[in-house]
């Protein structure tokens, strides 16, 4: 193949995956897809890859892995036939996988490009439909799976975004938080401290309250009863 | 006077309007067509068409040129709307539905804290369309209902059971845009044009010419 | 057979309709008619309103029937609407589909070993355009989400069912036969003026003619 760097640079295309300009050397060359010269088209391929990284453009992993079938395939063909398979039927054409794979993409590639006829038409027909009962219409969507995952995830990133600013914003003191659990207590003569969990709050609030329960015991307003270590913690009233 | 392609194209135009189409706007499409000829072709377009149709009209409102349905219609119209698939949210409807799927059992508080919005409206929405159901108390302070997804909702969303409800994780590499795995070329074609926002390398220049 | 009545809100409803409408959903608007009569009446209502209408279609669509306007106004309504040619799908993107469509279900891990592409970010935007969505998860290790067309796929290409697109044989058969379409080759002519029919109204050899 030519290396004249001018030369590649009119022939430089993007291809999406390694099949495709495996294609793209066969049907330039107007090969036989059944009678691959492996060879030559390994050499070709490589070189291929070999230009792709003199103009530093990253080469994708799956063309460094067809890279490596390709030089396989070319080994083997290159071995004289097995003896010891000689006497049963014929070995295997070790092309014979590739092109199968080379051939079903290419079926696929004249799919989409079915699709893309169809698409054409489509997008040049424009549905009808009227406003008049437009008033019925809100803003709505018809909800598949993945609006539900990407809504949660959108959710969740959010809340991330939350939860760091809260840590800057609030303060909270001692005072307050004693307030708020003698007021609890009134409606409620017990209760658990995973109770203060469950509603989303910094690690400083938690401290606080946490400081907060020890000052009652002191008091003697409330007892704390816990089972055993990490279980949950009461909280009883006296 | 009025040509058979005329009367169609300024039909087809009217067809997909979503407001009367103005005669300026008309003069805008048809740039050759003398004004005076242009209204006297919208005027008999207009009454060719509705000597043709008995289900919808060509009139003049505010100004410009709109089909309507006939009044007669209005009420099999109406039946016909309450057909349609109620499977639409509201985007808020949707987050919360989210929130209740991944999370459940929950309970109202837990879900305005994850999504840090207030308001039950979307709760009862759900609630409505059968999407969520309640599942007793939570033992806690207060005792507030716990919600979760029903039967309906596997239903919907073509789930067998909520195991088959994908995980965040599983979803991750998808949701990372730009993954740019693909070989391209500084010097690749003035394709720029036709490439759409994926950015996934769109290539029109490689399919085949029909003819 | 069909009454002049019951054309005009076939059509009439058909006209404010924003999706396909369904067998089902006309049922349900004309609970006195009975189904055979039913399809014969919109069989007939189809022929008769394209014998006489040159602006719009009606079809069937996505299992249900629709009215759109014909592709040869396209660019005449483009200029109206003042819209630039909608954004289409890449190459990529379509190739992608092509194997969700014709391998239905599918796992990402399968159409990343047929395409010999890594790399996710075109189904995220199938799955955004609602083009795909998944089916459940497949019985094997790992249970990894499995993927199908949707209605809208039916929708965007203008098909009534799945069995209306070609067989993958019938591509190979092109193959064998050496009809050779250069996919990818590099003297191909400048995309703009070739593969869209923007330039000139001219449409792909294959416009589907209407039924």
């Amino acid at each position: 193949m030519n290396s004249d760097p001018e030369t590649y640079k009119v022939r430089l295309e993007i291809f999406e995956g390694p099949l495709d300009l495996l294609l793209h050397l066969i049907r330039q060359q107007e090969i036989d897809i059944h009678d691959i010269p492996i060879a030559k088209i390994t050499d070709q391929y490589l070189n291929y890859l070999q230009m792709m990284k003199d103009l530093n453009i990253s080469v994708a992993g799956e063309f460094l892995h067809m890279a490596a079938t390709l030089i396989y395939i070319k080994s083997r063909t290159l071995l004289p036939p097995d003896p010891v398979a000689s006497g049963q039927e014929e070995s295997e054409d070790p092309r014979r996988e590739l092109v199968e794979q080379l051939i079903e993409h290419e079926k696929f590639k004249k799919a989409a490009h079915m699709l893309y006829e169809k698409e054409t038409v489509e997008l040049a027909s424009w549905p009808t439909g009227l406003n008049e009962f437009e008033e019925e219409e809100k803003e709505t969507v018809v909800v598949t799976l993945f609006d539900l995952v990407s809504a949660f995830h959108r959710i969740v990133e959010r809340y991330k975004e939350q939860v760091v600013m809260d840590v800057h914003h609030e303060s909270v003191t001692l005072e307050e938080k004693l307030a708020e659990i003698r007021c609890l207590l009134k409606v409620q003569a017990q209760f658990f401290f995973s109770f203060f969990l469950q509603h989303r709050i910094s690690r400083l609030h938690l401290v606080v309250t946490f400081l907060a329960l020890l000052e009652l015991v002191r008091l003697k307003e409330v007892r704390l009863f816990q089972k055993a270590p990490h279980d949950d913690i009461r909280i009883v009233a006296c | 006077m009025l040509s058979k392609e005329t009367y169609d194209q300024i039909i087809a135009i009217l067809f997909v309007a979503r407001e009367p189409v103005t005669l300026r706007q008309f003069q805008e499409v048809f740039p050759a067509l003398p004004e005076l000829e242009l209204v006297q072709n919208l005027s008999e377009c207009m009454s060719e068409f509705n000597s043709l149709q008995g289900a919808v009209q060509l009139r003049q409102i505010a100004g410009g040129y709109r089909i309507t349905t006939r009044p007669e219609h209005h009420e099999l119209i109406r039946e016909y709307l309450k057909t349609r698939a109620s499977a639409k949210l509201s985007l808020a409807a949707l987050e919360t539905l989210a929130v209740i799927a991944y999370r459940q059992p929950i309970t109202l508080p837990e879900i305005m804290d994850i999504r840090s919005v207030r308001g039950t409206s979307t709760i009862r929405t759900l609630l409505e369309k059968k999407l969520i159901e309640t599942r007793g108390r939570k033992k806690e302070v207060g005792r507030p209902i716990l919600y979760g997804t029903t039967q309906e909702f596997l239903v919907h969303f073509g789930l067998n059971d909520l195991s088959e409800l994908p995980t965040l994780e599983e979803f991750a590499e998808i949701f990372e845009t730009g993954d740019t795995l693909h070989l391209s070329a500084p010097e690749s074609p003035p394709v720029s044009s036709h490439t759409t926002p994926d950015g996934d390398g769109s290539l029109p220049a490689n399919v085949p010419s029909p003819e």
